[in-house]
């Protein structure tokens, strides 16, 4: 069912601790901030996140894992000159890390989303990446066996939202939102923008209403907003 | 592709730029790519209009254009490497596994990445350092090696401390086996294969002075 | 979803048109449904806009509307059983793999079928007759039957032989292992699952008739 | 390499004897129907193709059946009121039926395109059409091991094409037409329209560019006239 909330507070009420929650964006475009800071307030710990990134600066994910409510993640790249805090955790040993090719990761997410139970697929193959995993001569290649990444939660940002659900995104915000709004079990959306059911083109529609559960206004997360969200700590 | 059949020689070791001219000069006109992030990234100053060479960001982009610069700034508009870049026209968006689809599924005609090492018969290196406490991260590089139709890499021939970055066998982790085609460096162009390592090109030096420096045995061009 | 809990009765039969009614009026709002070619597509007769209920067609589309007649017929606009349809607001258009990855991947609330036969454990049998000779044909069956959360059948209970269509295990080629959910019939609905058959209601009969005509046992609706 | 080619013979005039064909529509929305012809004019035979169906009627895919220019489909539903080419020669043991639930062909081809060397699903498990399958465990359910369907050729009606070879489609005439031109080594597609690179909004393109080989215009083969297109046998 799908659910028309006023506020991010409300929309991430329902996480409970120790979900699977995935987070879109990649870099600043497309980070849901608004709602990862909600989901700070709201004290859900023992998390699972899935991102492809584990967090940047003082703000949102970042935060999360400062204040050690993630207990793992699940991301291609966590290393990058402002992730101080995962440095400090995972040097400390107190976060766990499931490191994934970014192709993998993008796979095994939208494999969870379309009832995929595993694949094969090249990328890893011979690396350290794919120790212990299984391994099959296909299509004239190597492959790696690779299974479904399911989450009890994602949070997305998107542009537009009708009334039916349906979504749009913008530019290159949209990288991870429709195949994590899909392998979830509760999509939690919010966007710059609600239009009336039939405002949006059937045709250019992205994510259809199906697999989204709550939808959130979150007012100045619009458009190229994504590098001026910065939040103090 | 206008690869020379026969070795070259230059009288200097090539700068970057002098190096990124020459990969782009080797791209065949309409190709699609992948530049990876740092040194490849120079190949784009290069490309002319005549090439109608189309790039691919892998965060969900084909088309994508120069770095975006004052009032193009646009936070939702970013390449892999996190910069905020352009659009051209005849551009278009993609969520993270139909861009993936394109680099894994062999639609590419070519990436161009950096390395830390490649091995005679084409392994790459360059995702980790494999150094005690490093935290690893691996990012679209393990899709970009395995994935494009030609993987060309462009490096300095020799690290800071004179080891040549071509070797018999990788000593960091690799990223793919047998995936790189070409490697682009300041001493000379080598092609890598399951039959070992060819030289087309050479840059202030001789084959015999190259084959002092690289460990494998290098065949020159026919 | 309003089931009732206990063995409701009704003093006649239901024809078609009043089982599609009580299908429609079963469906929770809100839902995502298939409706499958033939019988079951009288159940979108009876859908109420008070439901919201949104129609996945597995051509390529959510929110389809009525049969198209006149000048609404667009040859590019059909559903699965490629009769002309129209759009409602707030529909929206994707591809085939995108359309089963709906299905396949459990986000379809029902879809309603018709059946050759049930079996007591919930397998289906409603794509091929096995008969020798017969030309196979499976399309989206097996997708909806394994993807969607619950699957209802539609069909007289008995064939036109007089054989009971819910049997003990199929004798025709199945569709699904053990995914029908409920199945409604002229004489009466019944829940089966991997605990075995449930009678809901009985239509124009008693609950001791009904076991006469069907060979698997029967309980009543606690 | 994209080609903009001044007409439907000239687009097929490289498809071999022996090819694999893909080719898309779902009932007569979005079927190529011209290049169909030219490829039955064209004389390629002792082909494979991949279609959901197999031929309707006098025209098109039947036609090539019908010529035996086929010598195996790979299809989910080729038993129709009309289908009497293929089901002659089906009797007749003239041609050879690889049918595959309409899920699983349309997943098979995605991973064609997508560079996946096989999937498990639970589609078709315990069925006839998984004997002899591998089969395994997982996620909760039992599963079918599927391999990619390749193919030499796709040929596809999409409503507009720009400069780049970007496409768009119709309503469901979209079908299968987006995952055939990523599984096929060469996508000869035809368009109602050619226009101006730019025209089409990034946002908005369903195929782009990378996909597509050859495109040429189809007069009158445009919107909603998918029905209305009969042809003389």
């Amino acid at each position: 069912m799908l659910n028309f909330v006023d506020s991010v507070q409300e929309a991430v009420a329902g996480i409970k601790d120790g979900s699977t929650v995935m987070i879109g964006g990649f870099g600043n475009a497309g980070q849901p901030f608004e709602l990862i800071d909600a989901l700070l307030e709201c004290g859900a710990t023992d998390l699972t996140v899935v991102n492809n990134n584990a967090g940047q600066g003082d703000q949102g994910l970042a935060l999360l894992i400062k204040e050690g409510r993630v207990k793992k993640m699940i991301c291609s790249f966590p290393r990058q000159s402002d992730s101080w805090h995962f440095d400090a955790k995972y040097k400390a040993g107190e976060i766990e890390l499931e490191l994934v090719p970014q192709g993998n990761l993008a796979e095994r997410i939208r494999a969870a989303g379309a009832g995929i139970g595993g694949f094969f697929t090249p990328t890893g193959y011979g690396t350290m990446l794919a120790e212990g995993k299984e391994t099959r001569f296909l299509d004239g290649k190597w492959q790696v066996f690779e299974t479904p990444i399911h989450a009890d939660v994602a949070l997305i940002k998107a542009l537009k939202a009708d009334g039916k659900g349906n979504l749009v995104y913008r530019k290159t915000a949209r990288n991870f939102g429709p195949i994590m709004a899909a392998a979830a079990r509760q999509s939690i959306v919010q966007v710059s923008e609600i239009v009336p059911t039939g405002a949006l083109d059937p045709e250019n529609v992205v994510t259809p209403g199906i697999y989204v559960n709550s939808i959130v206004k979150v007012a100045g997360s619009g458009a190229g907003t994504s590098t001026t969200t910065e939040k103090a700590a | 592709m206008s690869t020379a059949t026969t070795l070259q020689t230059s009288t200097t070791p090539l700068g970057r730029d002098e190096l990124a001219r020459l990969v782009a000069k080797d791209i065949a006109p309409g190709s699609f790519v992948n530049l990876g992030i740092g040194q490849p990234t120079l190949v784009s100053n290069y490309l002319t209009d005549e090439q109608n060479i189309t790039l691919h960001t892998e965060n969900g982009m084909l088309g994508m254009g120069p770095a975006a610069e004052g009032d193009q700034i646009d936070g939702d508009l970013i390449n892999a490497g996190k910069i905020p870049v352009t659009e051209l026209p005849g551009a278009s968006y993609f969520h993270h596994a139909d861009s993936f689809a394109i680099m894994r599924g062999g639609h590419l005609d070519i990436c161009v990445l950096g390395a830390f090492q490649v091995s005679a018969t084409g392994d790459l290196a360059n995702w980790h350092t494999g150094a005690p406490g490093a935290i690893p991260a691996v990012g679209g590089a393990m899709d970009l090696a395995t994935g494009a139709k030609d993987v060309f890499v462009m490096m300095t021939l020799l690290t800071r401390e004179g080891a040549s970055k071509i070797v018999e066998s990788c000593t960091y982790p690799i990223t793919g086996v047998g995936c790189v085609t070409r490697v682009y460096t300041d001493k000379g162009v080598f092609l890598t294969g399951p039959d070992g390592v060819t030289v087309r090109e050479t840059f202030g030096c001789t084959l015999e002075e190259l084959q002092e420096l690289v460990p494998v045995p290098l065949k020159a061009a026919a």
